[in-house]
């Protein structure tokens, strides 16, 4: 594989059979997806802002199109895991905003009962494995969803999705290592939203072309993905995918996206660090949300009625989730210490000898 | 004369004296520069001193922090910032195997005057992963100094004479003290040095004595309060501060004194500071004892996100209240 | 009937009958397969078992482990070998926080069937890099368990337990304990599984109870033999066997019946599985108590190399005679 | 930098201006330091055999040209650090056999008291930082030395050694980043002798040419570099300690070379995982001190006579070695906790304060 191709946003990737394939109804449905992602975050967004949840809230506008369009690749057999900016992945792969609002809320119908909160949202019957908060944690598990993939005979593969500052990270490196050395079906999927927290990805990393390059080093396929472009996410993706699959190759994209707020709403830098002419060009040229919409709207596929109406259906859920969230009731302090072990909450004969826990 | 300051500016009144003091101290961290630290504890610094004494890492802590470590062994003595020491888990070895026991393996040819620190507590709703409570687990390395100042003017001394030190000295911050205000004595007053080792009595008491370090003694102190107000109960207050090197004598005279103890420690029930300062007290001062020593520390569980709980599942005012009442 | 096994064979015997029983047992670490352990302890299983259920890994225990993890999540069932246990400290982040903490933060969704397991000791002269004692310091951590076999037959019947149990588990072995012979039931008398967190009277006695895990039960076990040959004194000699959970009962019942305890403890003097046993003994034993409960622990500095200096400053016997006697 | 170049071994790198400037003493020091090496290494292993030590010995004959070869260039201001396999770097630098061998005896004489050990040795006045157990642990370590170095404004490079197996360890990826990143004055060298204990390159690593070329990840330079000559050893080093010194770049150099004995001692596995007809080929053919003696004898600045009584003396220094530590005396266990706090051991204000040691 080359350098990072220059070419690569003259290509017009509809034309890919992955992209072929796509019915309308489908098309709308990644509109529809994206959408209801931007309206839940908005959702969120405010409801931290008045005060109604704890801790980091890591906002995925901007990126959308990056984990509805993997995502919307996935078969029965494909896993996938990612950092702590994971409500879109969650919402993508088919969890309700209901649940994900109540665990933003920390309440008991949350779906991690309010014990995971935002960073760690997770569906093991929907391949979901988290939502996980330190930087590059995810990407072993990722490598090791591949490797359970391959014992069992499965033909899938295990999309580990990170940030641009996570590559620096020993864990990936470990990983794309065994990955390649053990033909794990792993795609790691570098979101590359240009900045770690305040750090831009050159004040972060060394590297030639890009970082998806770094691959070369294991010897791995890589390539190079215009985020904003839903076709191209879904071609490039599908060929890193099927390669895994059926090859058991693993590979690393990298896909140039661009987060509109901070690094997470506590940000209080989120404007110094990037100019506001360069969000701006991202929001106005860039939006990969307007740009799929746009691209529908030309085809024919969509209508600017039932894009609205989508727009609004979103925002009357993510409304709804937040109303759930609201009205759900907390966790009881006496569930602090289910959840930790799964033989004393299935109450087993091994949960009864010896003492599991300590409290004075 | 004093004035009070926010325990985050305590601590940056401690780095920036530092910086002056030692051409060789640099701070290093992710975001402490440009950005001013997540928390805000290296606000204006990188402005005032630079790229040469604030240096921006990326987030590779193992080979950043290993990096420090090695540029100690030539003399420099950085001041590493962990973001939350619950990175800690990433940077492991580099913690515990190189900056703890090169001296001891080169026979004592070698010394790592480093400092780490960074914020080091639970309930702030982030969860399991950022919630670690590190200082015990520290403290039980040979070559480790620990310590965990409680009060802005503690953050102060404590952080001076981590950086003076000229052994690895771990400082266990904390993000919900760091908005909180204190007396910190004046700059133009001397030099305030709190020598690590060196326990405080932050509340006279006769009858039970409350020991904990951290913003457990802030709890505490509320506690005690309400003990006095409600139920006549006097507890003597002893924030330890420095858990190694370690206060034992202080420890052992409000034992003394008391005859009661109850241990505030946010660490997990397995363990922590407070089982060790358990043992001690009882190895040390078993006939002062009325009754065992007892804990409050942190409901046994991986910490929780909720809002809702996250104050329960913690030491707080209301158990430590509660769990003295159990003791009469 | 039984027969006397090595250690590292009744080991090996209950990772053979695993593999036999769930083809979800896969075996991984360095040098395991082709190589057959660094310990031989894994000594023909690739052989016999082939590419698939025995497999090398390359020296990368973040990227190892955590794969292993991520694999149990789907419901393979790894059995990792850390070549030392001392290599945790490489692995910290994939050890504490995704196996400990992913089945809590998704509320109960994900379980993390693993087993981690290899030597942790001291006293094979590989100095402190390769000497850490982490069976405390696991322990601390709810989500995972810990035990630490001190027999052949504790180490097949508690691997067993472990590999079958849904939950990390820890398991701590012992170099210097690899070669030992013990006798362990024959498998032909059914499926011989020890619990895990239940205590083990390795040695009735009544004057004093020595409660110990690992390679310290061996030294108790042969310091309460002089005890008694040379001085009368009757020592009971409990041996945990586990660490998490603990078999508190068993603990309890001892100090009841002798009301002298004294802890050995391969950990350094702050914290330990010992800090943590005097805590509960002298809160809920309190009133059975003689005497403080004392410890034997490793001399407090990192491991020293020297084959002439290192048993000195690990328990030993000697150590714990010598602290018996000092207790009279 | 270009592919693993096929080529390397046809140069003659005799003529390249550092080796141009070696005088005929030089080359027989060079000479003297690669035997007293494997002397020292070959008195251990017998001595450990004997059961007069304990714990690990990781031999390093037939590497002998690396260290010697690499540590020939270091000035004032060069300071350099490897892991356990370490005592030709120790023996390098100029520390005695006495002070070494008193170390694997675990005599109070030793290097590091008897504290350290085989894998522990160190001499900082002589810019040497052990002597580190844990795979790859040492190279951050190295990274700051390279960090102090420039730091301090001195014109100096960091030596960082590491095996082949080491490199797919996180903290040297995290190292390479960092030092391209903030282009630190930092030489990695890998000392590929083909395996980590039982594994082979190939079944620990995946990788396109060779190992050193994973430094593209980082944009940096490496190189690949014969290790049975050290004219090409010390040309290829120069080049990049100059380059690291001049103009603070870092790179990866990988040296080839081999290793006779097992990984240590007690791998009892040593035969079985190479072939014998692979072991003898490297010892006839590549052995560095044999084709160095020839090559010096060729250029007549060694005689056959001059060469044995090098080797003599240095199996003569060995064996006095021996003796020294066989007579020295034991550290004794009041000094178990000497060593371990600055502080303490310098009785400091600061040391008197709280208690350090925790022994009931
Ligand atoms: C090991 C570790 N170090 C530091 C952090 C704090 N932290 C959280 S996110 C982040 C920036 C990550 O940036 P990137 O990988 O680009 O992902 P993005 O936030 O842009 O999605 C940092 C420094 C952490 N969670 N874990
Ligand atoms: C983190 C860690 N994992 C495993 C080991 C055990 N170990 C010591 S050396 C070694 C092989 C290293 O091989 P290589 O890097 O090629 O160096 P060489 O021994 O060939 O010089 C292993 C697995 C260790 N010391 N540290
Ligand atoms: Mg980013
Ligand atoms: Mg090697």
């Amino acid at each position: 594989m080359s350098f990072a191709s220059a070419d690569t946003p003259q290509l017009d990737f509809a034309s890919s059979p992955i992209n072929q394939s796509l019915t309308p109804e489908d098309k709308i449905e990644l509109f529809r997806k994206m959408t209801r992602i931007r309206r839940f975050e908005q959702a969120s967004l405010k409801s931290f802002s008045a005060g109604k949840m704890g801790g980091f809230l890591h906002l995925y506008i901007g990126q959308e199109s990056v984990a509805v369009g993997t995502l919307s690749l996935c078969g029965e057999n494909d896993h996938n895991i990612t950092a702590y900016r994971c409500h879109a992945h969650a919402l993508a792969v088919g969890m309700s905003m209901n649940e994900c609002m109540a665990e933003l809320y920390g309440k008991a119908t949350g779906c991690s009962k309010g014990k995971g909160g935002s960073m760690h949202f997770f569906a093991p019957d929907k391949n979901f494995w988290g939502g996980h908060g330190i930087v590059a944690g995810q990407t072993p598990l990722g490598l090791g969803l591949g490797y359970g993939l391959k014992y069992k005979g499965l033909e899938g593969c295990a999309l580990t999705y990170l940030g641009d500052g996570a590559v620096n990270q020993g864990a990936f490196h470990e990983s794309l290592n065994i990955a390649a050395l053990f033909e794990i079906p792993v795609v790691f999927i570098i979101e590359n939203n240009g900045y770690s927290m305040g750090t831009s990805q050159k004040r972060s990393s060394a590297y030639r072309g890009c970082l998806a390059q770094r691959a070369e080093a294991y010897d791995m396929d890589w390539d190079l993905v215009d985020g904003s472009d839903v076709y191209q996410v879904r071609a490039k993706a599908h060929i890193a995918m099927e390669r895994a699959r059926k090859q058991q190759k693993p590979a690393v994209l990298e896909i140039a996206t661009y987060r509109y707020y901070g690094h997470s709403v506590a940000d209080a830098n989120a404007k110094k660090y990037r100019t506001p002419e360069e969000i701006e060009n991202y929001k106005k040229n860039h939006d990969p949300i307007r740009l799929w919409e746009r691209r529908l709207l030309n085809e024919g596929v969509l209508s600017e009625e039932l894009a609205k109406q989508i727009d609004n259906e979103a925002k009357q859920e993510a409304a709804a989730a937040v109303e759930f969230a609201e009205q759900s009731p907390a966790p009881k302090a006496e569930e602090i210490m289910d959840d930790v072990y799964w033989e004393t909450d299935n109450d087993t004969e091994a949960s009864k000898v010896g003492q599991h826990f300590f409290n004075d | 004369m004093s004035r009070k300051l926010q325990y985050r500016h305590a601590i940056r009144e401690a780095l920036d004296e530092e910086l002056a003091r030692d051409e060789n101290v640099v701070i290093m961290g992710e975001e402490v520069a440009q950005y001013n630290g997540a928390y805000k504890v290296t606000e204006g610094l990188w402005e005032k001193w630079g790229c040469k004494r604030i240096v921006d890492t990326p987030i590779s802590e193992a080979g950043f922090i290993g990096m420090g470590i090695g540029a100690s062994m030539l003399g420099v003595r950085p001041v590493m910032e962990l973001m939350f020491w619950s990175f800690h888990s990433v940077a492991f070895d580099q913690l515990v195997n190189n900056a703890a026991c090169v001296r001891y393996m080169s026979g004592g040819l070698i010394n790592v005057p480093i400092v780490m620190r960074g914020p080091a507590n639970g309930g702030t709703n982030v969860g399991a992963t950022h919630s670690h409570i590190p200082e015990g687990l520290f403290a039980a390395f040979p070559g480790l100094k620990v310590c965990a100042p409680a009060t802005p003017s503690d953050a102060k001394g404590l952080m001076k004479a981590a950086i003076r030190d000229n052994d690895p000295v771990y400082v266990m911050e904390n993000t919900l003290l760091y908005g909180m205000e204190g007396e910190v004595p004046d700059p133009a007053d001397g030099d305030h040095v709190v020598p690590l080792g060196k326990a405080d009595v932050k509340r006279e008491g006769s009858d039970l004595s409350i020991i904990a370090h951290g913003r457990s003694v802030i709890h505490a102190l509320a506690a005690a309060e309400r003990l006095q107000e409600e139920k006549g109960i006097s507890a003597e207050v002893l924030d330890l501060r420095s858990i190694r090197p370690l206060d034992t004598e202080a420890i052992l005279a409000t034992v003394r004194k008391t005859n009661n103890v109850l241990l505030v420690d946010e660490s997990k029930g397995f363990g922590g500071v407070s089982a060790m300062v358990s043992h001690i007290i009882q190895d040390q001062a078993f006939d002062y004892l009325d009754a065992p020593v007892k804990r409050v520390t942190t409901i046994d569980a991986p910490a929780l996100y909720s809002p809702h709980l996250e104050n329960d599942q913690l030491p707080n005012p209301q158990r430590i209240f509660d769990k003295v009442l159990s003791m009469r």
